[in-house]
């Protein structure tokens, strides 16, 4: 192992270590864009098909058509955070030094704020130097409220966006009488809990909260003493924004307890969780995303999505906002001819964009929040045309909301650069 | 005023009682042995007046000080030095600091994080005279668990001469060395503890009636005689405790002296 | 005074290349590691100090660097807000003290015994203190954790700490001063206690000190360094979050201190180095890097007890009687097979990873579908195998001739 | 309320049972060598995956019977070829080799079955409701994992009590050379055990892996709650093990099913914060909310008051 290291890795450190940031752009120099995800450790999969999807992106819509800019091709530039703040901040330093003035990144809002600030005062501190941070994924919503930036550009709604779609949709149940509310015990799990509260007493007075409880992320062993106070709590249905381990183990035990009640949640699908909850979820588990899921809406994405599937037949497509980004992202730089952070990031605002589902998508240039349409689908195998996880079961679309009817008001009070 | 005196101590654990009612007075300059068969306290009687095990009864005064129940490094730190039955140094420290830390605390340094040990010439000066003295000048920087035995043995001699103490116990000083090994050792000990007190467990009769002016011979946690090598040699009670025992075959840990199994091993 | 003169050689060489290195190779990314590095340096140092010096095995002690990292980061808030006001060069004796105070209390009842307990105190009190950290989030500030900004404070001598680089020479000068400190450490009565303790705890009681405050000593000490190290690190990022003063962090410096090598000074120092260039280098060229570390780390407990400092220390015999030189030629043949054997390992262990896709090893590609692949792996793993298993006699012999002692205490005192 | 009371005793044993299948193994390891082997869970997260991979070939049944003997087996080798090695460098060494396990054995997990949740479920002839009390469903599988945790431990007390070699195992731990003088080999026993004592554990593995879910995390959550038992019991002792496993197992489903917290606590001596105070995460706290880290809290008084443990004698 270590002679691995002192054979390749050394070769490599001299010469990344010697790279200056001094290189000029010139026509056939390729664009360079930063993937900075996990892509190692526990939650290395999902950052990998994410970077797989940003990949496909970039060479099926503009390498293979001959490049952007007159030419020049789109270099994605992998950078592995591990999911950690300190590792990001490595990271992003490591993207400086190679000059790649572009980062993509979506996993773990506090990686997002960490590098939100990161950057922030990066290019306060390095005029001429700046960083663009596209967010595809991370809807922690101060990232476009209190903590908004001029170089942050968000293409998920946030967490309240998403739930008052979602509370929208709880509402028109009639049947719903008693929610439980439950969560990992950090920011996410209490925005979900705050916002679903005190949206839900304004719709549904009458819904009473028979629960609300937060348990440490990753460390419960085993979800049933919740479930046990959920069953014994009468609730007809349970929100959660749980994710990953923690997501399945709950779903699980819910289901396991031969409770029928609906789970509303944020991130019960793909990257394995589909398959394992398999058979066992059906009509349980809804969704609340973007990009519509099954039936795919217009044929163009669905060949789009076909072609990714044979390309990487384990990977799914599980997250069109990469690719809605990087189309936004190319689009802004053909409108100002530039690669320059600040001349994106002016082209950028107020864009109005029509994705390959047929969606009109705007990025609000007062808080850099895009406003799309928003689904909830549910967890089946019934019409599943593209299913999760090889499994046969997938998302099925069963309410839609147009992007104008999603628009909130934000708090987000822009500090401009002056050029 | 006797150096060392024990009154009426008993020791229990559990059920059993390994000393019954011990009393014993040493006085200043005397060379004390205690001898016994296998399990009969001796080794428990040390650990009680060391501070490691605490008396279920009696007192145990030290230079009139009250010394039951206190810590062993409280003891140490009024001038009571120990070797034990099994080796016990500092095995990764040098030999050169396995002597300089046994002169710390006699020296006054404490606990202290100020002071640079390489510059207290004084100090290091004591520790190289003790090397000198113990025979293992030549081996100061080797660390001491790579010491041949009988080396070792003379180090942990060293440690506890260099403490100052004016008691020193010895808990069987010259066990599993060979017979001229023993004799050097013997010869060390005379030389170091040159107006000192010493009391020494041994099972070798030889060496006991060679080096001490007074015995005491432990029987069950009981003892049956106190008296000059000569009178113990003539009492019949001693004879009869001793009969088909072996002294001299006893050289590793017995069982009942050590409940707790073998420390530091 | 000759060694006296040594010392101060080695010393300067230290701070030469310090303040060198950063000439040599500027790059961004380049100070980046070497910030990583000074702070893992020092944290490592300060580790070796519980486990090597004073036989103390900690599963815990990222808490003292966490929380001085943490006070370090609101002490820099305070700063921006003008509630106190001092130079950012100060920073890292904030972070120290905050490990220190947490050190005495948790020291006070955790330092009774060494061993077993002592590791479980450890790890109990280091999952309570991760766990508190999220759930008190007005201090911790959650998994976001807390952010601020270093260049509120005075300028120091003009110098703003804009620039990393900046910080290089700050956090430079830190490591140099803490190293000094904690070397100059062990040569004091209570840090030469504490070898003392760790070697064997009874007898030093019977020379008359309290294993337990000898013990209290070099844990306070421990903390303390612990924390300024947090508090570099608070400069350097500029924020700290949760994941600093958890499981994870405590593991990564015991990784640090044993794969340095323990006992011996230098030990982490190395371990610090080795771990930074892995966890910041290997990392962008294989997802696997943490599985390779695995096996470094086993391999290292396995057959290097000592560490890299103790494989280097093994070397001194030999360089002192001048007989390195015929250890040469058998290391190469030795090495080389097991070089070999090792590439071909990595290689296959890649074929595995990438499965169905084309990759790039040194260069060449390979295919796990394609059996002539793995076929010339296995092969060349096993001529390597078999190279290693036949040379190792040879060198076994070679480093017992370089090292047989005629007179054992005359080669002791050349030194 | 009762009903909440019932299942969360019963959700307690199943836990506390299963938390003793990894502890009896680690206690017995403890005692033979001395050594706290922190790579235990490890070997229960083995376990669950072999038995996932044999199960989607054979079944669930085979992956019982199987999964744990290639986990004992695989202990065995660590036993005999590196530990044996390492225990030369004495208890810090060993400690610090089985932490070196635990997260080579987490990674190669990654490696073989890749980071994901496995879809590992449970045999469907066990896919009934047991019982149904006040609407909630005990599931057979739960309770078949009470019943082959209690065979175990019935059987494991059996074989070390009454049987011949349990005899000359607990001999072995007290008089390890009489026993060797004896004519037995005494390394074979020792590598035996340490076989024994991950196979117990690969069998918690095989039986938690359906319900605890089967992803490569699922050693750490277990892994240090199961070592706070071990020292909480008092090391060495299976007794104390035992008890200090179901106290676990009972406490944290209790806290969790309880809904006490500190405003109760605050509003019982009558004060009250408003959230604005500095320390307001603290006014707010919950029982629920800590409950997963109750045992730490445990693990760190015992320590300090009772160093050795509800029922160990051994001081280190």
């Amino acid at each position: 192992m270590m002679r691995l290291f002192s054979n390749t890795s050394l070769k490599l450190l001299l010469v990344s270590l010697l790279i200056q940031g001094s290189s000029l752009a010139s026509a056939q120099e390729p664009i360079r864009i930063a993937f900075m995800d996990p892509l190692s450790g526990t939650f290395a999969s999902v950052g990998n098909s994410g970077l797989k999807q940003l990949q496909y992106a970039a060479e099926e819509l503009f390498n293979s058509r001959g490049g952007i800019l007159g030419g020049r091709m789109i270099e994605i530039v992998p950078l592995d955070n591990k999911q950690s703040p300190t590792e990001t901040q490595i990271q992003f330093r490591r993207a400086v030094s190679e000059d790649i003035r572009i980062i993509f990144q979506g996993n773990s809002s506090a990686v997002a704020n960490t590098l939100n600030s990161t950057i922030t005062r990066h290019n306060r501190r390095n005029p001429g130097q700046e960083i663009l941070q596209i967010n595809y994924s991370a809807v922690d919503p101060i990232l476009t409220n209190e903590e908004c930036s001029f170089w942050h550009f968000r293409f998920d709604a946030h967490a309240i966006m998403k739930l008052n779609v979602l509370t929208d949709y709880i509402a028109m149940n009639p049947d719903i009488k008693k929610m439980y509310i439950i969560g990992q015990d950090y920011s996410f799990g209490q925005v979900v809990a705050d916002t679903s509260i005190e949206l839900l007493r304004e719709k549904r007075p009458d819904i009473e909260i028979v629960g609300n409880e937060f348990h440490p992320i990753g460390q419960v062993k085993d979800f049933t003493p919740y479930v046990t106070k959920i069953v014994s709590s009468g609730a007809d249905a349970v929100i959660t924004g749980n994710f990953g381990a923690d997501m399945v183990s709950l779903a699980r035990s819910i289901i396991d307890s031969g409770l029928e009640i609906p789970i509303y949640t944020f991130y019960a699908a793909y990257d394995g969780i589909t398959a394992t909850l398999g058979a066992d979820g059906v009509d349980k588990i809804r969704l609340i995303h973007n990009d519509a899921g099954n039936p795919i809406p217009t044929q163009e994405r669905l060949e789009y999505i076909q072609k990714f599937k044979r390309l990487n037949p384990d990977n799914d497509m599980t997250q069109h906002r990469i690719t809605n980004a990087l189309q936004m992202l190319v689009k802004a730089m053909e409108e100002s001819q530039s690669t320059d952070p600040y001349d994106i990031a002016l082209a950028l605002e107020d864009m109005r964009f029509v994705n390959m589902s047929g969606e009109e998508l705007w990025m609000r240039g007062e808080d850099h929040q895009i406003i799309q349409s928003l689904h909830i689908s549910v967890h089946t195998d019934q019409n599943i045309v593209v299913d999760a996880d090889n499994s046969g079961f997938g998302l099925l679309r069963e309410y839609s909301v147009p992007a104008e009817n999603t628009i909130m008001d934000h708090s987000c009070r822009m500090q401009r650069p002056r050029r | 005023m006797s150096m060392l005196s024990l009154q009426n101590v008993s020791k229990q654990f559990g059920e059993t009682r390994i000393i019954r009612d011990v009393s014993l007075d040493i006085e200043p300059g005397e060379r004390h042995a205690i001898i016994g068969p296998n399990g009969a306290g001796k080794s428990t009687l040390f650990h009680l007046i060391s501070g490691k095990y605490q008396p279920t009864a009696g007192k145990i005064l030290f230079r009139d000080n009250e010394i039951q129940g206190k810590t062993p490094f409280a003891i140490a730190r009024l001038g009571l030095a120990r070797s034990f039955q099994v080796t016990n140094i500092f095995p990764r420290l040098s030999v050169f600091e396995n002597i300089r830390c046994g002169l710390l605390w006699k020296e006054g340094f404490g606990y202290s994080f100020w002071h640079l040990l390489g510059r207290q010439k004084e100090l290091n000066d004591k520790a190289l005279a003790l090397l000198v003295e113990i025979g293992l000048a030549d081996r100061a920087e080797f660390p001491a668990g790579e010491l041949a035995y009988a080396q070792q043995r003379a180090l942990e001699l060293g440690i506890a001469i260099a403490s100052g103490a004016e008691l020193i116990m010895l808990d069987e000083p010259v066990a599993g060395m060979s017979h001229s090994e023993a004799e050097n050792a013997v010869a060390l000990i005379r030389k170091i503890t040159e107006g000192k007190t010493l009391v020494m467990v041994e099972h070798d009769m030889n060496i006991v009636f060679d080096v001490a002016d007074r015995i005491s011979v432990l029987v069950y946690g009981e003892i049956i005689a106190s008296d000059t090598p000569a009178a113990i040699r003539a009492n019949p009670r001693v004879q009869e405790a001793y009969l088909g025992e072996v002294p001299e075959a006893a050289t590793d840990t017995s069982s009942g002296q050590n409940p707790e199994g073998v420390d530091g091993a | 005074m000759k060694t006296l003169a040594k010392k101060s050689a080695i010393w300067l060489a230290y701070l030469g290349v310090l303040l060198g290195l950063p000439l040599l190779f500027d790059s961004i990314l380049a100070i980046t590691i070497f910030n990583q590095m000074a702070i893992a340096i020092i944290f490592a140092l300060s580790y070796n100090m519980l486990l090597g010096q004073g036989g103390m095995l900690s599963f815990g002690h990222a808490v003292y660097f966490g929380l001085g990292g943490f006070m370090a980061v609101h002490t820099l808030v305070m700063i921006e807000y003008e509630t106190v006001y001092f130079s950012i060069i100060y920073i890292p004796l904030i972070g120290g003290l905050i490990g220190l105070l947490a050190a005495v209390f948790i020291g006070s009842f955790s330092t009774h015994k060494a061993g077993t307990v002592f590791a479980m105190i450890s790890l109990g009190i280091g999952e309570l203190v991760a766990a508190s950290s999220l759930i008190f989030v007005s201090f911790f500030g959650g998994e976001a954790g807390v952010n601020a900004d270093r260049t509120y404070g005075p300028a120091f001598f003009g110098i703003e700490f804009f620039q990393d680089s900046e910080i290089y020479y700050l956090g430079a000068a830190w490591v140099f001063i803490a190293t000094l400190f904690m070397y100059l450490f062990t040569q004091t009565p209570a840090g030469r206690m504490a070898n003392a303790v760790r070697d064997n705890p009874e007898r030093a009681e019977f020379i008359g000190y309290s294993a337990r405050r000898v013990r209290f000593i070099s844990f306070c000490a421990a903390g303390f360094f612990a924390g300024i190290a947090g508090g570099l690190f608070a400069l350097n990022y500029e924020f700290i979050t949760e994941e600093n003063l958890n499981a994870v962090t405590s593991g990564r410096v015991l990784l640090m201190a044993y794969i340095g090598g323990l006992g011996y000074f230098i030990g982490p120092i190395i371990g610090a180095v080795i771990l930074t260039l892995m966890n910041s280098l290997l990392s962008n060229y294989t997802e696997l890097w943490m599985l390779y570390l695995g096996i470094m780390f086993v391999l290292t407990v396995l057959f290097l007890p000592r560490g890299f400092a103790g494989f280097i220390m093994m070397h001194r015999t030999a360089w002192i009687r001048g007989k390195l030189g015929s250890l040469l030629l058998p290391y190469l043949i030795t090495g080389l097979p097991a070089l070999v054997f090792a590439i071909a390992g990595v290689a296959m262990i890649e074929m595995l990873h990438h499965e169905g896709e084309v990759f790039h090893f040194l260069g060449i590609p390979l295919e796990s579908a394609n059996l002539s692949h793995w076929l010339m792996c296995t092969v060349l793993a096993a001529i390597a195998y078999l190279g290693c298993k036949r040379s190792l006699p040879q060198l076994r012999e070679a480093w017992e001739s370089a090292n047989a002692i005629d007179e054992a205490g005359e080669e002791r005192e050349a030194s | 309320m009762l009903e909440v009371f019932i299942f969360s005793t019963l959700n307690g044993l199943v836990t506390g049972l299963l938390l003793f299948m990894l502890a009896s193994g680690l206690t017995l390891i403890f005692s033979m060598m001395g050594v706290l082997n922190f790579a235990h869970a490890s070997f229960y997260m083995l376990g669950a995956y072999f038995a996932y991979s044999i199960s989607l070939h054979l079944g669930f049944w085979m992956g019982l019977i199987f999964a744990p003997l290639i986990v004992g087996i695989l202990g065995a080798v660590v036993e005999r070829f590196a530990l044996r090695r390492v225990h030369a460098h004495g208890h810090v060494a060993e400690l610090v080799f089985t932490f070196g396990l635990a997260f080579l054995i987490e990674e190669a997990v990654q490696f073989f079955w890749g980071p994901d949740t496995k879809n590992y479920q449970s045999p469907d002839i066990l896919d009934f409701p047991l019982f149904t009390l006040f609407g909630q469903e005990f599931s057979a599988y739960r309770g078949f994992m009470i019943a082959i945790s209690v065979g175990i431990f019935i059987g494991l007390y059996y074989v070390l009590t009454r049987s011949r070699i349990g005899i000359i195992i607990q001999a072995a731990i007290t008089h390890p050379h009489t026993v060797a003088n004896l004519g037995h080999n005494v390394p074979f026993i020792f590598m035996g055990v340490f076989g024994v004592g991950t196979a117990l554990a690969g069998v918690a593995g095989v039986i938690a892996g359906p319900v605890l879910t089967t992803f490569p995390g699922m050693a750490v959550v277990l892994g240090s709650i199961v070592f706070v038992i071990v020292v909480i019991g008092g090391l060495g002792s299976l007794g104390g093990a035992f008890i200090a496993s179901l106290l676990i197992g009972l406490l944290q489903s209790y806290a969790i099913a309880s809904n006490v917290g500190m405003p109760d606590l605050l509003n019982l001596v009558g004060l009250e914060f408003s959230r604005d105070h500095p320390l307001t995460d603290l006014w707010t706290l919950t029982l629920p909310q800590i409950a997963p880290i109750l045992p730490f809290l445990l693990l760190v008084l015992v320590l300090i008051f009772r160093p050795t443990g509800i029922a160990g004698k051994r001081e280190q």
